[in-house]
């Protein structure tokens, strides 16, 4: 384990910039469910907001307080779920999840993960997992419920 | 005896090697023969080493550091609850609460179940009268805070659990029926699944105190069907500072926190704070981290012997101990005396040896059992005994060693001219 | 140099010769810099083997089993408790109760001061804005359950107790001031005696969270004057699953238990049960006694090596770090930045690097340190950040190490950039 | 330790013959005090009471289930206290508590403890001192119980 650890597989080009640049940051309306989350260990937080078109995700707007890791795959994130319907972004998040657990053992696919391959390395650091999982995870409860709301108003999200 | 050792499954004296202090001798040059295994169980090299090499090369903190240490010692930790997950088939590993032994887990369960207001005055708590104290103090707390009443099933004379009054017993005003898989003074081993069902058809929780059960059983919990299920590290063969208490994830993440402070929490302010799901709700402060690697080696050491293999030689050596020692004149046995649904604790009276008399000659010899009421106050009472001495196997056990017992027993009952 | 290392009295070199991870090498082929023993300190091959050679030849379960076995188990088991009373002044050994961490100890008061009806609503409960979330939640689910109110201490901007207000928080309607000596996170010592003084004068009860102050201070407990301290064997060169909960006697004498089971009974009948004196009566179920074993080992190497000598190095690497740390553009120290009345955790900032990312880039050159809120999520909200990087040392610190935490950190900043 | 663990150390012949025929034993009247004790670890139970006279132990009586030692140490102790003063028997009391807690290494006066010397043995049996300390203790808490009544209805006990 200790061999692939080398800190530069963890912090890509790409992670980097990302951080630096977040794509997407910022809380915008309208949206249809806003969550909050927090990664218990070290108390970094997201609140993240998703608006819905019908099925179609338009949009994933966020503030979050986070290391690197955490902004740089919330960023990702919003390149990636924007514009996809509810089942694409949630395929890219098993995807994207996939990867993260698979202890570095697993190719990721660059059709579907774009950018998002760079995080291949997290999976070395399993401190770290939570880091770059934070966002997604808040997608993932933030459509839920988005999803709820838009069915309960419209009878049908689909 | 070639039923017991030496078949090709289980070689009784292969496995003795494993454990170096069954090696020893005691006073007077006797070797030590231990049946004291259902009040704590021997460890295996393989236990030791694994958490003498854990303080050698991996300890940290865990979940909280991530450095590599940290990565190594939380990887380690967690394991261990996926073994242990495993080993009971629990569905989910974070089914899986360490508590600091099986008192804790039954006293989570009784804390949790009263602060979650699910017990208030008009419901009824069941047990029986052959619990472990461990399984009757908490309820009568809980019942003392709520006002809920405790009631429980009674022992038959064979020390069966009476289930006649079943219907009587657990009503739709009963919450909570909690009960003991096998009974470390009687050995029975209790018709759980009629309980659980009768239980879950008014509505009642269970929860199982499988302290003996899972050292000597293959235990599968979901097949089970139970709410809640406590077991203890030290008893199959793990260290002490460990307990397990598994619970329903629907139930566990409903339930409020039992002991506040680091690593149960999501978020804290000074006025108030929200907490993590389980099982890092239950789990406040630095974990039993070791205690966890060596719970983990423990499960492994006996999965790999094969549960079916260890709860068939325990079936054997009781059968063999029953005969043998109900051939002793004026030794009787309180509880099942055959081999039958049965576990294998053998508590007895000898004439009218004090039984603290019993285990210091026996001890003379060599031989280690347990003399006292065995935290089974009730049950002693329900058999009008103040106390027994018992004896009790484990995959170690050889009926060699069942015989130098009856031999130390003999020489007892001469010592105090009985 | 000179001062800290190879005088007569403390030899660094010679101490960590005793702990074998200390000779570890990490990715890259970096020796280990463990600088997180705030967290959890590394363990001494005198321990692990104590440890080792009581399960190899001595394991038993405890006062309940008269057999050979069963008394060498119980007299290194309670030879424990001994050393620890010992160790912290107390003034009679069955003040010392043992607890999984110091978590439970903490919560163990909560509970049975609340359960003993001594905390209603018209009381007050005081702790401060820099305790560790362990001296936080506990009390924020008493004055839940019993609707006491919940009052905290402020923090200055230096990091030390606002004591400015301390008569009007602590007044005759306080019940307990709960307060840690050594803060986790910000480093600072607090003066306990003020507090003590003021909380008697009122007639509140005094908690102490010695979990910082009893690995790096000599204690007594009997000159503190304190009614209950708090400490976790894990963070003083022992093993992980014991804590330890001093209380004066005749408090711990009049309070009702905490969890019920076996060792902690006086008698039980199926109604009702009558409790153990303490210490038994808080130590429900079948206590960590392999780990009052490596406990006990613990103390007894901490006190060969002196615990004014161990202070002496504390405060010099301390003095050292705070020096070498400051040097360095950008890095801002979240406490006091003195080596006066300060113990040996410093939290910092680097920059706009995120503590994660710092921590991850120092782990990636060996050096161990954590990352996060430590726990203490109050007091990094005082000074408006959400996480620090934090360093801590113990008795196997050098300076060679603080030396190459600084390189490292200039070399972090230099990978993000900075 | 191990070597010096004889049984016959422990059960000398005088200690079963208390035990076979214990001295004093069954419940008396009068008394001012009655106690009962239990030993947590094995459920031995004893009820013992105490009449002074003045002050004067003038007799202790007792019911009690228990082993040979306890039995036997609470029949000596009937042979040594009945008929000495309070501060007599609080002394033997002492001398015998000693012994006990002195690890066999302690030399027992005869001339106190007569034939609680017997029970020297018992010291090198951790696990037997509670059972030889059980009418002891109860003795302790009974004349403590007996001094307050008394001195609550004569004023002076002395
Ligand atoms: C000040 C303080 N209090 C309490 C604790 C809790 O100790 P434990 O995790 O062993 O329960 C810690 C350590 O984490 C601490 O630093
Ligand atoms: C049936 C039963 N329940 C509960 C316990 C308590 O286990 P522990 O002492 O590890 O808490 C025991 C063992 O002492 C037991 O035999």
């Amino acid at each position: 384990m200790t061999d692939a650890m080398n800190v530069d597989s963890l912090y890509q080009e790409i992670i980097l910039d990302h951080y630096k640049r977040p794509h997407g940051a910022g809380l915008r309306e309208p949206f249809e469910a806003e969550v909050h989350h927090v990664n218990p260990t070290c108390g970094d937080e997201i609140t993240l907001r998703v608006h819905l078109d019908g099925n179609t995700v338009s949009d994933v707007s966020y503030a979050a307080q986070g290391c690197s890791i955490s902004q740089a795959s919330t960023s990702v994130l919003n390149d990636l779920i924007v514009g996809k319907n509810v089942e694409e972004g949630m395929a890219i998040l098993d995807e994207f999840n996939t990867l993260m657990h698979g202890k570095g053992k697993i190719e990721p696919d660059e059709d579907v993960l774009e950018d998002g391959i760079a995080f291949a390395g997290v999976a070395q650091f399993p401190g770290r997992i939570k880091c770059a999982l934070l966002g997604w995870m808040a997608w993932k409860d933030a459509v839920s419920q988005a999803l709820v709301t838009t069915s309960s108003t419209t009878g049908d999200p689909k | 005896m070639t039923v017991v050792e030496g078949t090709q499954t289980f070689d009784v004296a292969r496995i003795r090697e494993d454990f170096p202090i069954l090696g020893r001798r005691l006073a007077g040059d006797f070797p030590l023969v231990y049946l004291d295994s259902a009040n704590t169980s021997q460890k295996p090299v393989q236990v030791i080493d694994a958490i003498d090499d854990h303080y050698r090369q991996h300890n940290a903190n865990v979940a909280r550091a991530m450095h590599q240490l940290g990565a190594e010692a939380s990887a380690a930790f967690e394991l261990g609850r996926d073994k242990v997950a495993a080993f009971i088939g629990a569905p989910r590993r974070d089914e899986v609460v360490f508590a600091k032994n099986a008192s804790e887990a039954l006293n989570l369960v009784a804390r949790v179940l009263g602060d979650s207001g699910r017990i208030g005055q008009d419901h009824e708590i069941v047990i029986t009268e052959m619990e472990h104290h461990s399984n009757i103090v908490p309820w009568q707390q809980l019942s003392q805070r709520t006002g809920a009443s405790l009631r429980w099933f009674g022992v038959t004379d064979e020390g069966r659990l009476d289930l006649d009054g079943i219907d009587e017993l657990i009503t739709e005003q009963t919450a909570v029926v909690s009960v003991t898989w096998v009974s470390n003074m009687l050995g029975t081993i209790n018709p759980l699944e009629t309980i659980i069902a009768k239980a879950h058809s008014v509505g009642a929780l269970v929860v199982v105190d499988a302290s003996q059960a899972v050292p000597q059983l293959p235990v599968d919990v979901a097949a089970l069907g139970a709410d809640f299920v406590a077991f203890t590290g030290h008893k199959m063969v793990g260290p002490t500072g460990i307990g397990v208490l598994w619970g329903r994830y629907d139930l566990l993440a409903e339930l409020p926190p039992f002991l506040g402070g680091g690593e149960m929490i999501e978020t804290v302010t000074m006025a108030q704070s929200t907490y993590a799901p389980p099982p890092a709700r239950f789990e406040a402060g630095t974990p039993p981290i070791a205690q966890s690697v060596g719970l983990g080696a423990a499960v492994d050491y006996l999965s790999a012997i094969g549960m079916d293999n260890i709860a068939a030689h325990e079936q054997a050596i009781t059968a063999y101990a029953l005969g043998a020692l109900q051939e002793i004149d004026g030794l009787r046995i309180v509880g099942p005396k055959e081999a039958v649904d049965r576990g294998g604790a053998i508590s007895f009276t000898l004439g009218d040896i004090h039984p603290h008399d019993v285990s210091q000659l026996l001890d003379s010899r060599g031989v280690a059992v347990r003399a006292g009421h065995h935290c089974a106050k009730p049950a002693h009472q329900r058999f009008g005994v103040q106390s027994t001495t018992r004896a009790s196997f484990y995959l170690y056990t050889t009926t060699a060693e069942i015989d130098l017992l009856v031999e130390a027993l003999h020489y007892t009952k001469k010592y105090f001219g009985g």
